[in-house]
């Protein structure tokens, strides 16, 4: 395989970088060595030392996951989406390709800018003679134009956009198994029944996984049954009644 | 002495002594001319100084439109001569890449969120947006009414001083920017997407 | 182009970028020429240029021996249309939302230093501070005692006056009440500005 050369001057980010390695370098997805990228990529942070920025590493980052991503579904061809909710991967494939397509148009402009700035970079304003002072207006001729209402309304914008930083772009799963147990039980306390996935169904993968787990556990103490028509369909849980002792 | 002498005469002065390129609405006001009247009076003036003022290299210095206004500046011929005493403004070649991105998706979606930035770019880019905040290239303009009031961005006059533009319509097309068609189906097929998966 | 009109060009170039007088031996270095040689043909095309902008009202600027150097200046018949150039009018413009934003964070909870402005906005808001001084509509009003001994800046009776407002206790009610004490620390406090007590 060809060895990957990583140029950390043009790194910008996930897509430029994406698109570096992909028009620079001339080569196939499928035949991009990650563990070289990483390991060229982690030798250039070695020899810069301390002034590593944590933007670019984190970037870094959020760039590899979505190579491997796509990698690893060009290698499983076959993979079916877990959810519903999850995007094909033709609809996958389409998006990606779109949001490649849009932002290398403003990758082509912020080039164009740079000869602009080059060009009109080797001309020179003169320094103003001196700073122009504002006259300000008299009093009697300003007094109660504008509105005290717009000050309240400003403020309580400003109060309102107050909030916690948006994390919602990292996903925070909390999850045990103990309390997937109780959440089972307790479904099946108050209602005797139910289906796996009109329960678990919308949550992320890790939990739906360990919900499975939950209900494998309670099948081996024989506190529930479990009954599911064909792979992969919906999985319907009963109580199990306990022969009456005696 | 004609009065369009006089007007050529006091609007060179002014171009002079301002530096910074200078509004239709500055000049009318330190001409003291009603906008009506003195509009088309100072368009014919400043029309016949920036046939004088050409940038042909008779003169060291032109007269151009620069971000919506007009300013006098050194001629590109001198650059030599001129960079030897003084120091050349360096804003555009000290721009960072990422920083020109973000910039060039500032000027053209303007009004635009750092949300947005980001998800055109792929990447967070508040930092650049902070940068570019320091240098006067862009400014807030507002806010999102809808998605909690995000602040939105625009680019400055500098910014158009800075990259030598009239005003934002001088921006080349974006769409002239759009890769080809072969362009687009070396990356499809690069990013091995040309085959649908069974 | 022969080599005069190319060095009157470029001294031309350097005498427009120049604020204060150029000597001979700054044009000569900038020019490159060494002094026994340059100087004589320096001096031809200072004579050119001068008698091109000698102050006969033909041109805004004229060419001047000035503190032993040579400068151009705005000609003196221009002097009124010049000085009115810096006297800005009142910016006629109404507020922008940025202004009045910042305006009702330091109106509402003065005194307010630059970072707690920026921090309640989530967004740097220096020039705007900036701006608000200008239009002496906030001031200074101390320092923190803590915290490096910010700046603090509050309202003047001028925003009162542009506000139509008798005092600061005639701002509208945040919270359908006017702000007591308490009610502006526990504003204060739950936009998280509120020092801690040692």
């Amino acid at each position: 395989m060809r060895p990957l050369e990583l140029d950390l001057d043009v790194y910008q980010g996930p897509f430029d970088l994406l698109l570096s390695l992909v028009f620079r370098e001339e080569i196939d997805l499928l035949e991009v060595p990650l563990f070289e990228v990483i390991s060229a990529y982690l030798d250039e942070l070695e020899a810069k030392g301390a002034t590593a920025d944590w933007d670019e590493m984190s970037e870094f980052l959020l760039l590899m996951s979505l190579l491997v991503e796509i990698k690893s579904r060009l290698l499983l061809p076959g993979a079916e989406p877990l959810l519903e909710s999850e995007l094909t991967p033709e609809q996958a494939r389409d998006q990606l390709l779109a949001r490649l397509f849009e932002y290398s148009k403003f990758k082509s402009a912020a080039e164009r800018l740079r000869h602009l700035g080059l060009e009109n970079g080797s001309c020179l304003l003169r320094k103003p003679e001196r700073a122009a002072t504002r006259k300000l207006a008299e009093l009697d001729d300003i007094a109660g134009s504008e509105d005290a209402m717009k000050l309240r309304e400003a403020m309580l914008r400003v109060i309102d956009n107050r909030r916690e930083p948006d994390t919602g772009h990292i996903i925070q799963t909390k999850v045990e198994l103990q309390r997937q147990l109780r959440i089972i039980r307790g479904v099946l306390a108050r209602h005797g029944k139910f289906s796996f996935n009109s329960i678990f169904g919308g949550e992320e993968p890790l939990v739906q996984a360990l919900s499975l787990f939950a209900l494998l556990d309670l099948l081996a103490r024989g506190e529930i049954r479990a009954s599911q028509n064909e792979n992969f369909a919906d999985i319907k849980v009963r109580v199990r009644e306990l022969p009456k002792a005696g | 002495m004609t009065d369009d002498l006089e007007l050529k005469r006091d609007l060179e002065a002014l171009l002079f002594a301002s530096g910074a390129p200078l509004s239709m609405d500055a000049m009318l006001g330190a001409l003291e001319l009603p906008g009506e009247l003195g509009k088309p009076l100072v368009e014919t003036a400043l029309a016949a100084l920036a046939a004088e003022y050409c940038g042909n290299g008779r003169h060291g210095i032109e007269l151009v439109r620069l971000a919506g206004g007009w300013a006098f500046r050194t001629d590109a011929r001198c650059h030599a001569v001129v960079s030897r005493l003084f120091e050349l403004p360096e804003d555009a070649a000290r721009l960072s890449p990422a920083a020109l991105e973000c910039l060039a998706v500032v000027a053209y979606l303007q009004p635009v969120s750092r949300p947005q930035i980001a998800e055109i770019r792929g990447v967070n880019s508040d930092s650049t947006v902070h940068k570019l905040l320091e240098r006067e290239l862009i400014t807030e303009v507002g806010r999102s009414t809808a998605a909690g009031g995000a602040i939105l961005y625009g680019t400055t006059q500098r910014f158009e001083a800075v990259f030598g533009l009239a005003g934002l319509d001088e921006l080349p097309a974006l769409e002239g920017f759009s890769l080809t068609e072969d362009q687009k189906d070396e990356l499809r097929r690069r990013l091995g997407l040309m085959t649908v998966p069974e």
